[in-house]
């Protein structure tokens, strides 16, 4: 090691206050490329949530009885709660590690825009638990013989409708990433923040399987979507700079 | 006066334990309240007293030790 | 405005403010209180379809519309708290929230007892209930968020976040509710062109209104108070009245 | 308390009549300072007596209870403006380098991914990157996952990235935990050139600075004397 | 424009974006007229946009009024057939209307009489004397929020009794 004498890559002598310029795109990719990376290497946090999603939607069958009509009449509510709960249970992922081994602070002192940055691990959190749960359901929704005009209409709310879960989840996460025993009480803020989505996905559903047009209880979710994506990133943003305080 | 009898009134036509439910439910929720933010006053109180005694001790004992390392210094001066 | 507010955002000015405050409170709410409540229970006359099932209505609405209220100004002082900083904002807010829930839980327990012989049902996922109940885990978790902050000032913020993301989302959550259970339009139709409510059911429920809403003064000076010293008990004037009071 | 004025250096980071308040305990109280280019300020005091409060309060990452943290702004064009750094955020975090107790490294990730994000995420230039992992003496563990790193590794992992910042305003606390004799006074030495070269370090350690002893080194004492009431 | 200034406009238009779409997307909502129960005529006729007509043996929930003079109630048991018709203001009911009869087995709650709005749950059958019916599993009427003393009420014309049962029929649940 001849090190002592190194200077830093700086080649001008003066390290007088500077102004970069940062794009919003570059640092949106850059914390979403890390944390897909991240995920992809720590198969399990995607793997989990939805065995847990197979899991408990397996278990209505058993407990309701299995005939068929009952089942179908339930299917969008039971594959939208099991949902919600897979979700729930996804996103302590979504900033306790980060907080814990203090990448979060370093995010926070970033020159970028915290909300950015929350926007891209909210994307991050999405693709690796909102997209395999889409994949998943029209599956389980043949296990739980869903009328059949209703597929598409469980596909499209749940296309709307996870994001928002993720956008919303976000912030009962920030809040409680700080607090030692934060599981019961995050369940306790997130879940009443879902009921909107859970009801307008559900009605979907259901007027599609009586043949009825359902493009206004789309429209709510997408408005929902709206405003969570442009309100939400604010939330998390202030609720991060209270958890590390 | 819209009741003849008192137990009339402890009836209420009939729907009697709904409305005593109704009245005593909120009796209760409120006088426990009123008890806890009373309690309140006093809990915070002695919490702080008590904070203030630990404090005065540690101030103390650091105030003894300082003492202790000054007679040292002069003793070894 | 500031100018105004300035003299009350000192913790010390408003310690002292709501200790004077507080008999007046109490008084005023006994004596509204005695009056509403021996009223709606003794003389006011029951009604033509509910017969006196009805004198329910004396504690649920009150209940009912104090609980949103008190949710209200808690939104407010969280918003203040937030933006302008204003530290004794955070304390109010703190005081308010088990007021708050503990008459949203009222506003439950009553409407349930009026529900089932009315309805026919202990509790039914109509609009009103749900964004009730809803209001209900709101506050819990503002409560929730207040204890489990060690630093009070921290504790403060994230309940005001969650606050002011509750207010947004309360109406969203009626409004859905109100699509997807549509029980309430047969009673709006129903309701058009009758009298609301006759003279002597009317001046009961001001007499108790007015009463729990000075109830509710009284609770939250009590608890405000509390919160004011647990967050200065640093500063001298905190310190001298902790040994006044101790002696 | 205050560190001398030379009439030359520029002004930084002021600090202004700085309150912090901990569980019902106060830390310090109105703590004002100045940090000037080619500072190096060492914050000392028994455990507790709140150096880390202080250095998260420099940085924003907390609020003090009062005061504030000034710093030299350019957004608007003029030399001597000090700006709150809670004002200009984007602005001053560009200047700024902390390092706290928690090193940010990812154990999912390489060595060189993990600084490569790192220096990526503060809008540093990524180029000198083999030379950075060179000077902390982790070449050839580029690839190593993180998690499979000794303390001391993951640590310099970290540290990596001082030698790429270009960040005038260092602020670092207990740099020196789990590294070695060799890296230490590597260390002092990168301190040494940051300061020559305009910029400024604060900084909490218990190692005693030997190197530095002679340059700028400042102190800041805190310590429970002011741990009483105050109006 | 300096890059900070363009920024937060970035910020500024995008959110004013968001909030733009969320407000057509409310307003286009609000013109679906999004509705999940079925009016008798909606059940006789189909429903008024599409012409979707519930098909028997359907689960369904209806609401309308009911129909005063139509209420029957057995005697013996908890058994009990109303009619309902639609809501239409002013309230009057004609010959002619849509009825659709429900046939419910339960206690009926207080609040049920002739003319009041309801809604039942059930499912869509077929009975031979009144052609399409529901038959209930569940019953709600909703309270207005009207009050108002019994006198005033009788003086009004609005006698309200409510459904009374005896034991023995009672018993038969």
């Amino acid at each position: 090691m001849t090190l002592a004498t190194s200077t830093p890559n700086n080649k001008d002598n003066n390290l007088l206050p500077m102004s970069k310029q940062l794009s919003y795109r570059r640092a949106f990719s850059l914390v979403l490329k890390r944390d897909l990376t991240i995920a992809l290497r720590h198969r399990d946090d995607i793997i989990n949530p939805l065995l847990f999603f197979v899991i408990v939607i397996t278990l209505f069958p058993l407990g309701i009885g299995p005939e068929a009509n009952t089942l179908s009449r339930i299917a969008p509510g039971i594959i939208w709660v099991a949902a919600l709960l897979a979700t729930l249970l996804s996103l302590d992922r979504l900033f306790k590690a980060d907080f814990t081994d203090g990448s979060l602070e370093q995010m926070l002192l970033s020159p970028h825009p915290i909300f950015i940055l929350v926007l891209a691990k909210i994307t991050a959190h999405w693709l690796i638990t909102g997209l395999p749960l889409i994949l998943m359901a029209p599956l389980l929704a043949v296990l739980l013989h869903l009328d059949e005009n209703s597929y598409g209409a469980l596909i499209i709310t749940l296309f709307l409708g996870t994001p928002v879960l993720s956008l919303l989840g976000a912030i009962g996460v920030a809040l409680t990433v700080g607090i030692k025993k934060g599981g019961v009480l995050l369940s306790l803020l997130v879940l009443p923040l879902y009921i909107p989505v859970l009801i307008f996905a559900t009605s979907a559903i259901d007027t599609a399987a009586l043949g009825l047009p359902y493009s206004g209880q789309l429209a709510i979710i997408a408005a929902l979507f709206f405003g969570s994506l442009t309100l939400a990133p604010f939330a998390v943003g202030a609720a991060l700079k209270v958890s590390t305080n | 006066m819209q009741f003849t009898h008192f137990s009339d009134f402890i009836s209420m036509g009939g729907y009697g334990f709904y409305v005593w439910l109704s009245f005593g439910a909120t009796a209760l929720l409120l006088t426990l309240l009123v008890i806890d933010s009373k309690a309140g006053h006093k809990r915070i109180i002695n919490h702080i007293a008590q904070h203030k005694r630990r404090e005065d001790k540690l101030r103390k004992s650091r105030e003894q030790r300082k003492k202790a390392a000054k007679t040292d210094d002069s003793a070894a001066g | 405005m500031w100018k105004w507010l300035h003299p009350y955002a000192n913790p010390e000015v408003s310690y002292h403010l709501t200790n004077k405050l507080l008999p007046w409170f109490s008084y005023l709410a006994a004596i509204f209180l005695s009056i509403g409540l021996v009223w709606a229970l003794l003389f006011a006359p029951a009604d033509y379809q509910q017969g006196d099932s009805f004198r329910i209505f004396y504690v649920h609405v009150p209940a009912a519309s104090l609980s949103m209220g008190i949710y209200v100004s808690m939104a407010i002082a969280a918003f203040s708290s937030l933006v302008w900083q204003v530290r004794l904002a955070d304390a109010s807010a703190a005081a308010m929230a088990p007021v708050g829930a503990a008459f949203t839980a009222i506003a439950l327990i009553t409407g349930s007892a009026w529900g089932k012989p009315m309805w026919g049902t202990w509790w039914i996922w109509d609009a009103r209930l749900t964004s009730e109940l809803i209001l209900l885990f709101l506050y819990l978790g503002v409560i929730a968020l207040h204890s489990a902050f060690e630093d009070k000032n921290l504790a403060g913020k994230a309940a005001g976040i969650l606050t002011l993301v509750g207010v947004i989302n309360i109406p969203i959550i009626k409004y859905s509710v109100e699509w997807w259970n549509t029980l309430h339009q047969g009673s709006t139709v129903s309701k058009l062109g009758k009298p609301s409510m006759s003279l002597d059911m009317l001046w009961p429920f001001i007499f108790c209104f007015i009463g729990f809403s000075l109830l509710v003064g009284v609770i939250i000076c009590l608890r405000f108070r509390n919160e004011i010293l647990a967050r200065n008990s640093i500063r001298p004037w905190v310190r001298e009245l902790v040994e006044q009071k101790t002696q | 308390m205050t560190p001398s004025t030379t009439p030359k250096a520029s002004l930084l980071l002021s600090a202004k009549n700085l309150t912090c308040i901990r569980q019902d305990r106060l830390l310090f109280d109105a703590l004002s300072f100045d940090v000037f280019a080619g500072d190096i300020i060492q914050v000392e005091g028994p455990n507790g007596s709140g150096k880390t409060s202080l250095l998260r309060i420099l940085t924003g990452l907390s609020q003090p209870y009062e005061g504030q943290v000034l710093f030299q702004s350019t957004a608007t064009h003029n030399k001597e403006n000090l700006q709150a750094i809670t004002r200009y955020r984007e602005e001053y975090q560009q200047n700024l380098l902390y390092f706290g107790h928690l090193s940010g490294i990812k154990g999912e990730m390489t060595v060189e991914e993990n600084l490569s994000f790192n220096i990526a995420l503060h809008g540093d230039n990524t180029d000198g990157q083999a030379q950075a992992l060179t000077n902390v003496n982790l070449m050839g563990f580029e690839d190593n996952l993180a998690s499979n790193l000794s303390a001391g590794q993951h640590r310099r992992t970290a540290l990596a990235r001082l030698y790429q910042s270009n960040a005038p305003i260092w602020i670092l606390d207990e740099p020196f935990t789990a590294i070695d004799k060799q890296g230490v006074s590597d260390l002092e030495a990168l301190f040494l050139a940051h300061a020559q070269r305009g910029g400024c370090i604060i900084l909490t350690t218990h190692q005693d600075l030997s190197a530095l002893a002679n340059t700028q080194l400042k102190k800041i004492t805190l310590d429970y004397s002011n741990d009483i009431a105050f109006d | 424009m300096n890059p900070r200034r363009k920024k937060r406009l970035a910020i500024v238009s995008s959110v004013l974006i968001g909030i733009g779409a969320i407000a057509g997307l409310v307003l286009y909502a609000l013109s679906q007229n999004i509705d999940l129960f079925y009016t008798p005529s909606e059940i006789t006729s189909g429903k008024k946009e599409t012409g979707i007509k519930p098909v028997i043996g359907q689960r369904i929930r209806i609401g309308g009024l009911v129909v005063p003079g139509s209420v029957k109630r057995d005697p013996e048991s908890l058994k009990v057939s109303f009619q309902l018709s639609d809501m239409v203001m002013p309230i009057v009911f004609n010959e002619g209307d849509p009825v659709v009869t429900v046939y419910y087995e339960g206690i009926l709650p207080d609040l049920f009489r002739e003319g009041q709005g309801i809604v039942a749950n059930g499912t869509l059958a077929e009975h031979p004397p009144t052609g399409l019916s529901v038959e209930a599993s569940e019953v709600l009427a909703k309270h207005d929020e009207n009050y108002m003393p019994t006198e005033l009420a009788e003086a009004a014309g609005q006698k309200h009794e409510k459904a009374n049962y005896t034991p023995e029929q009672l018993n038969t649940k």
